[in-house]
């Protein structure tokens, strides 16, 4: 009786093992294959990821590179390359420690040496990282193993971490540039046909259509989900989403039209979200030229712009107001109670009449000394945005006697005129602000070639110079928020709208980068899988799978055990009885 | 021979002209205001490193020098490397000269003949009720913006009755190779093409009515007439071989512009042709892209002239036997 | 039997607002085997008659009246099938040599055989060669200009060849619209005695239409002279030239001696009105008198209210006007 | 009535008769009478009774509807007075442009002409040169980086379209200067400028009145085309940019961009059906066939 117990409990035991990956597919566990298909707008310029700015290259080198360490969708840095890092206190020496097991799409292992090649480029070919990574600050790069580096900098930069997790820093194949002096020699195959390290491998690029990319099976953390990664290009944003909606793509990074957003979030199938990015559009006054240089002008316009109503009118309701001197997206560093002036138009108007400014017989003031306050808006015309800002401003600051004429350039013939000439009023830029605030040093700052405003206050200055060198971040975070004071209470730059970005995909896909904080970089599908996909059987079947054959053999032990030990008490009792 | 020096001063003449064409250019994108290299460097870039990339390409030499050094590398055929696109201009515009062909080729010749056929329908009816509804038509839909209509195709076939895919070349999802490919790209171009020749339909129709109403009233017509000729082959065998030629001389003097006349119809159906490229070209400041698509333009506006020549000579006999 | 007759016969252009009676009421007849020379200025209607005839007017002109009676049958009521039929086998033209009467663009090979092909189909490509180098040679003219175009040839070539292709079809009829304009002199001579020899040795009959008194009498029988799109004239032609009738004639003669006064001054004029200012355009006002009365010395009042109509002088001379109808 | 017209004023006389002719041409008459409309609403809009075009406190991408017949755009701003302010800065390009190709036509074409020999040689090469290259891309790089006012837009496309005016006056004067009346004048020893500018020149003033018609019906198409891309000029109401703007609505809101698209073609429509019929009038052709509509 007890044998046929213990035979039935085998048995049973058996059967849930094998059933019960049928059983656990149901619930959100990641399916193997498919294929993601991402609109953009433009094609890469090359795959040379480190060499020149291309926006419409980084989501994919994201996809076919790695880097030391990398930003997620928090802008919080995270392991990439490097497993672990270690900053010694003097914030002069970094150590990283590289995974073992990374190797390039060739089969050849990516070692420290690969790290200590790429950023020596960057160094010697002026790489676009050259300036924020400030390689020229890097003493020396010491290959300590094939997997441990260190970096030691001749001054202590606070924000190198965050700079390395970003842009222009992606660890290159030294392998397969060895034999071309410039690393952006056109004869180079691998400027077309890129060999990376990153989680996909690059299949072909029909320039102006699309980049196909497929899933490289021994990448360093576990072979992705998905087959085929595609970017099809569509530059039209309009035709970009008949295509999506036309079941031609799964991921619409090409931003719709405002109008279009109510319509996609009710689209069956379709989710739509959107998050604060550190970017922001603002207008900066020429400090050079009167009356600009005087504040309460400058006052009396921050006080007649209702933000708010820019946002209405200029992108469909489609962002922030900007509330104070930096991006509110970086929440750290951003100083909530350094705020702008709210918009307040009989105030500006008081301001305006108390400080001189007259109002003329056709209903424009006049400066104190006596010309008329009709000033020009520079704008670039990359989009329809800028015009719309231009033609909002124009009607508010009409409201208190100030009249706008719009000047759209081309951005090149912008940056001559407004950076470099300073020949402008008022001029409209934007710019991303990330990953850290020191970027506002290259921008805002004293002496800074982006500072196209031309605003010198030395106590600014001291603070963001200070910042980028203290390492401890509570004493950092103070210098930035009191930056922040100095540059709301100036008003040489007036923010306006903190960008909104938009994630628009396909229900039937998991796991996509702005789902996946902290496991990967803010464009990696590396985790992301697809619904309909093939299903993975869960670790323990493959567990059984792979050492079937052990399992019979101790199963067996078990029952000879059972089966001797039944025998043997059998015959002890035996004995005793008789 | 005659010929021989004909053609040798026709081409002398050609290359002079597309050599001057280039200077022009030339002058005029680089004397532009703004430098690329700021644009190249990008936003966060300091000063050194936007010395570093102007001097990668070369844009710290004067202009006269840069002009001279660039005269000599087309000379030997090499129209240099975009700055943006790290490639050889010559082999990134040889890519898309098949797919603006693709366009702008088919729709000429459906233009061409769909043009010709009604001229050769209305005009035999010379100034008739008919004949003026048609000329009347065909003048407004000539006043038709290409990019309007491509638009409205796109409103109508594309999304409201989404017959026809809204944008791109090929459907990525499913790139077969091949047959499947060919099919796949022709269902793409259906609306562009459709866009393009109704646009050019009325030129090549008004060419055709007038040398046609002009040839019917010539005397060799009254004199077949009066050999008892019937009218219809009258205009069958003579009217018609007679009108021919001018239709043809627009046709090729049309298809000088085959590459640069679609650039508003590719941008709104989002067709990766010479106009994208000319204008994202333009926009990020890419000079010897810009200067490559230009020279690549003008030699075939004069190759078009050119073979508008030897058109004439080849169908007119007044011109071959002279 | 007549071969042609043609009883008033009016035809009228439509240019614009106002329309222009080209011919009015113009009759005379035809006999076999004749020479008929047609005499008149630019705009007399002459070539308008050679059209009618061969109802080939262009589209804005409009036959209001009259009969053409060709051996029997009045042409203007045939069917177009029917008129096909005659045109160029029993009537054909040598149509104004200007540089388009023949299509530029093809051989003359094959506008000669499209021609012969129409009326005759059955022919084989052998016997369309032969006839169409028997007809050349009539025209005084080699084989080889078959392979030419009409822009490589002379004025005087390609008149023979427009000959020639008249002569095609061995018509019975053949109307000449000025064949010798254009040509130099000598040439001229040499084709109006070609078509004399031809006009005798096939007995067809031929219709010269001309402004040039010269051509006219040398080749014709018998002379019709129009002006205004009227017939003011008709007679032998070496009576119409030895004592002209009508004032117009009479005045055409005075110009014609005093142009060839050097070469023939035997023949000078008997009479000896005054020279008329010359004016050039011939008015086509729809008046009803004369037509002749604005340019005419002897012009009356009644000229100018009714129209004389043609009378018989002597035999086979006709004159239409007042000074005759005594 | 007509032989008093005809010794009064020789000049008024020529356009009447003009006029007559032109009469005839049903297709002419109907271009004529649209672009009477159009010139009308061009030169009254600031009379009409409608709202403000620049402002923007109407509610964003309202269907057509009585208060706003063509509906509001992505900004609130009402359509339907966009479309007519538009028409303004539309037929400003256009007869700016084609004075400036038609000034610069006639001055290089009719020294061409009338010099002929080396100058003819040299202004011919540079005619050719014009016409080698593609008038749309010079034309949108010069806008694009040199600036996008409405003056300098005008000033570029006249610029860029002078060599086929200058074609016509150059094959008008060659005819002309062979005739007896100019070599009277050269006779009479009057300067060249007073042959040129007295003599030739109005008298192939028909013709070049034609074709620039017809110049300002492309030049409007261009400048549609270059706003279209998004370089028109931001302080002015153009039709182009209207469009450039309503491509992006075209799935939700079609009205945005179909309205000023309908403006253009008939705007474009009217000049080209009044250019056509004129050209068919003035051309010799027609006079000798009298062939009439």
């Amino acid at each position: 009786m007890r044998t046929s117990i213990v035979g039935a409990v085998i048995a049973l035991l058996l059967t849930i093992s094998l059933t019960s990956p049928l059983v656990v597919s149901q619930g959100l566990t990641p399916k193997l294959g498919g294929t993601l298909v991402v609109i953009q707008v433009g094609d890469p310029k090359s795959f040379n990821p480190d060499a020149q700015v291309d926006d419409m290259g980084f989501p994919i080198f994201q996809n076919l590179f790695n880097k030391l360490v990398t930003l997620d969708i928090d802008y919080n840095i995270i392991p990439d390359l490097a497993y672990k890092w270690d900053v010694s206190s003097d914030g002069l020496t970094y150590t990283f420690y590289l995974y073992k097991n990374a190797t390039w799409h060739d089969g050849v292992p990516v070692t420290a040496w690969d790290v200590k090649w790429t950023f020596e480029t960057i160094n010697k070919s002026k790489g676009i990282a050259y300036s924020w990574i400030k390689a020229s600050n890097i003493k020396s790069i010491d290959v300590i193993d094939n997997y441990t580096v260190k970096f030691i900098l001749k001054q202590p930069f606070a924000a190198f971490l965050s700079f390395l997790g970003w842009y222009g820093t992606f660890v290159m194949p030294k392998h397969m540039y060895s034999n071309y002096s410039d690393w952006l020699d056109p004869k180079n195959p691998v400027l077309q046909k890129p060999v990376g390290s990153g989680p996909f491998k690059f299949v072909e690029w029909v320039k102006g259509d699309h980049v196909t990319l497929e899933a490289n099976p021994n990448y360093f953390k576990g072979q992705p989900y998905l087959d085929k990664l595609v970017f099809k290009i569509i530059p039209d944003a309009n035709t970009a989403l008949s295509s999506f909606l036309a079941g031609e793509g799964d991921v619409l990074a090409v931003r719709p039209p405002f109008s279009e957003i109510p319509k996609l979030n009710s689209t069956s199938g379709v989710i739509v979200r959107s998050r604060a990015v550190p970017s922001q559009w603002y207008i900066g006054f020429n400090l050079l030229r009167y009356p600009f240089n005087d504040r309460t002008l400058r006052l009396a316009i921050a006080y007649a712009i209702n933000r708010s109503y820019v946002i209405e009118k200029a992108m469909s309701g489609y962002g922030f107001p900007a509330r104070g001197g930096y991006t509110s997206a970086i929440k750290w560093a951003f100083n909530s109670n350094a705020t702008l002036p709210n918009y307040n138009v009989t105030l500006a108007n008081k301001l305006l009449d108390d400080a001189g400014y007259k109002l003329g017989p056709d209903g424009i003031r006049q400066t104190p000394n006596g010309t008329k306050l009709s000033i020009k808006y520079t704008y670039f015309t990359t989009g329809p945005e800028t015009e719309a800002i231009g033609v909002v401003l124009k009607e508010q600051l009409k409201k208190i006697g100030i009249e706008v004429t719009l000047e759209g350039l081309e951005i090149g013939a912008w940056e001559q005129k407004v950076v470099k000439n300073r020949d402008f009023d008022i001029a409209l830029c934007d710019g991303f602000q990330g990953p850290d605030p020191d970027n506002m040093r290259s921008r805002f700052a004293l002496g800074a070639y982006l500072n196209f405003a031309n605003y010198s206050n030395v106590e600014y200055y001291d603070l963001l110079q200070n910042a980028s060198v203290t390492t401890d971040f509570s004493a950092r975070q103070k210098l930035y928020w009191k930056a922040q004071e100095i540059f709301v209470h100036d008003l040489a730059y007036i923010p306006l709208v903190d960008l909104v970005a938009f994630y628009i995909w396909k229900t039937e896909f998991h796991g996509l980068p702005w789902e996946s904080a902290g496991k990967v970089n803010y464009n990696s599908y590396a985790l992301t899988w697809w619904e309909k996909g093939k299903s993975i059987e869960p670790e323990y079947i493959v567990f059984l799978k792979n050492n079937a054959l052990a399992i019979v053999i101790v199963l067996v032990i078990i029952i000879g055990v059972v089966v001797a030990y039944k025998v043997t008490k059998k015959k002890w009792s035996g004995k005793t009885t008789s | 021979m005659e010929w021989k020096d004909y053609l040798l001063r026709r081409s002398a003449q050609l290359l002079l002209t597309v050599f001057f064409a280039l200077i022009i250019n030339f002058l005029i994108i680089n004397l532009a205001p703004g430098d690329p290299a700021a644009l190249m460097a990008g936003e966060l870039a300091t000063k050194e490193y936007i010395e570093a990339v102007r001097e990668r390409w070369g844009l710290n030499k004067p202009i006269p020098e840069r002009l001279v050094s660039y005269l000599l590398n087309v000379l030997q055929g090499n129209l240099g490397y975009s700055y943006t696109y790290l490639q050889s201009v010559s082999n990134l515009i040889a890519e898309r000269i098949p797919v603006t062909l693709l366009l702008t080729l088919t729709s000429s010749i459906i233009a061409f003949f769909v043009g010709l056929l009604l001229a050769v329908k209305t005009s035999q009816k010379a100034f008739s009720k008919v004949d003026l509804f048609v000329s009347n038509v065909m003048l407004t839909i000539y006043s038709i913006p290409s990019f309007w209509l491509g638009l409205m195709l796109i409103g109508i076939f594309g999304v409201a009755l989404r017959i026809f895919p809204t944008s791109g070349m090929v459907n990525v999802r499913s790139t077969g190779s091949g047959v499947f490919l060919i099919l796949d790209i022709a269902y793409h171009s259906i609306l562009p093409i459709v866009t393009l020749a109704t646009i050019q339909v009325p030129i090549y129709y008004k060419i055709a009515r007038n040398t046609i109403v002009e040839q019917s009233s010539e005397d060799y017509v009254s004199t077949f007439l009066m050999a008892g000729m019937s009218t219809s082959s009258i205009f069958k065998k003579y009217v018609l071989r007679n009108s021919l030629l001018p239709p043809v001389t627009v046709f090729a003097l049309h298809l000088g512009y085959v590459l640069s006349g679609a650039a508003l119809v590719e941008v709104v159906f989002g067709w990766p042709g010479m106009g994208r490229l000319l204008l994202s070209a333009v926009y990020s400041r890419d000079y010897p892209l810009i200067m490559g698509i230009y020279l690549v333009t003008s030699i075939t506006v004069s190759l078009a002239n050119f073979f508008v020549d030897i058109l004439y000579t080849l169908l007119d006999p007044r011109v071959r036997y002279k | 039997m007549n071969l042609l007759e043609l009883n008033e016969i009016s035809v009228e252009y439509q240019l614009g607002k106002n329309d222009i009676l080209a011919l009015s009421n113009v009759s005379f007849s035809m006999y076999p085997k004749e020479i008929l020379g047609i005499l008149g200025e630019s705009g007399s209607g002459k070539s308008t008659l050679a059209l009618t005839i061969m109802r080939a007017l262009p589209k804005n002109a409009r036959i209001i009246g009259g009969e053409v009676i060709f051996n029997g049958k009045n042409l203007l009521n045939l069917s177009e099938d029917e008129l096909n039929s005659i045109r160029w086998k029993e009537i054909s033209i040598i149509p104004q040599n200007s540089m388009n009467s023949l299509s530029p663009v093809h051989k003359i090979r094959d506008q000669l055989r499209d021609i012969l092909l129409l009326h005759e189909p059955k022919l084989d490509e052998k016997e369309v060669i032969n006839i169409m180098e028997e007809k050349l040679r009539l025209a005084n003219i080699s084989e080889d200009v078959l392979d030419k175009f009409p822009h490589q040839l002379s004025g005087g070539m390609r008149q023979r060849i427009l000959i020639a292709a008249s002569l095609l079809c061995n018509p019975e009829l053949i109307i000449a619209d000025e064949p010798t304009t254009g040509l130099d002199v000598v040439t001229q001579y040499q084709i109006l005695k070609e078509l004399k020899n031809l006009q005798s040795a096939k007995g067809f009959s031929m219709m010269i239409i001309s402004h040039d008194i010269s051509v006219i009498s040398n080749t014709s029988h018998r002379t019709v002279v129009m002006y205004g799109g009227k017939v003011v004239e008709i007679g032998p032609s070496d009576s119409v030239v030895e004592s002209p009738l009508h004032p117009y004639t009479r005045m055409l003669l005075e110009v014609q001696m005093e142009i060839s006064k050097k070469t023939q001054n035997e023949l000078h004029s008997r009479t000896n009105f005054n020279k008329p200012h010359k004016s050039v355009g011939v008015n086509f006002a729809h008046h009803s008198g004369c037509p002749f009365v604005q340019r005419c010395p002897f012009a009356t009042e009644k000229c100018k209210t009714e129209a004389p109509t043609l009378l018989k002088v002597n035999n086979d001379h006709y004159v239409s006007c007042f000074l005759f109808n005594k | 009535m007509k032989s008093k017209l005809k010794s009064d004023n020789n000049f008024f006389y020529k356009y009447l008769l003009l006029w007559n002719r032109f009469k005839n041409y049903k297709g002419g008459l109907i271009g004529f009478y649209l672009f009477l409309v159009v010139i009308f609403i061009a030169l009254f809009v600031p009379f009409l009774p409608l709202c403000d075009p620049y402002s923007i406190k109407f509610q964003s991408f309202l269907p057509p509807s009585f208060s706003h017949p063509f509906g509001t755009d992505e900004m609130g701003r009402d359509i339907f007075s966009r479309v007519l302010w538009g028409s303004r800065t539309s037929l400003s390009v256009g007869f700016g442009a084609a004075l400036v190709s038609s000034i610069v036509g006639v001055l290089f074409g009719s020294l061409a002409g009338y010099v002929g020999g080396k100058l003819d040689e040299l202004l011919s090469r540079i005619i050719d040169i014009f016409l080698m290259i593609p008038a749309f891309f010079l034309i949108l790089l010069i806008v694009a980086i040199y600036g996008s006012s409405i003056y300098y837009v005008m000033l570029v496309i006249g610029l860029t379209t002078w060599p086929s005016t200058a074609r016509i006056v150059r094959a008008q004067i060659l005819s002309l200067k062979e005739r007896e009346f100019i070599y009277a004048q050269k006779v009479i020893g009057s300067s060249t400028f007073r042959i040129l500018f007295v003599h030739l020149i109005p008298n192939s003033i028909q013709p070049i009145f034609a074709n620039s018609i017809l110049q300002v019906a492309s030049a409007i198409l261009l400048e549609a085309g270059l706003s279209f891309l998004g370089l028109g000029d931001p302080n002015v109401v153009s039709w182009g940019k209207m469009i450039y703007s309503g491509t992006s609505y075209i799935f939700t809101s079609w009205w945005i961009a179909f309205f000023p698209g309908i403006a253009i073609v008939v705007t474009v429509a009217s000049l080209n059906l009044i250019g056509d019929a004129l050209v068919t009038i003035l051309s010799p052709k027609t006079e000798e066939r009298g062939a009439y509509a």
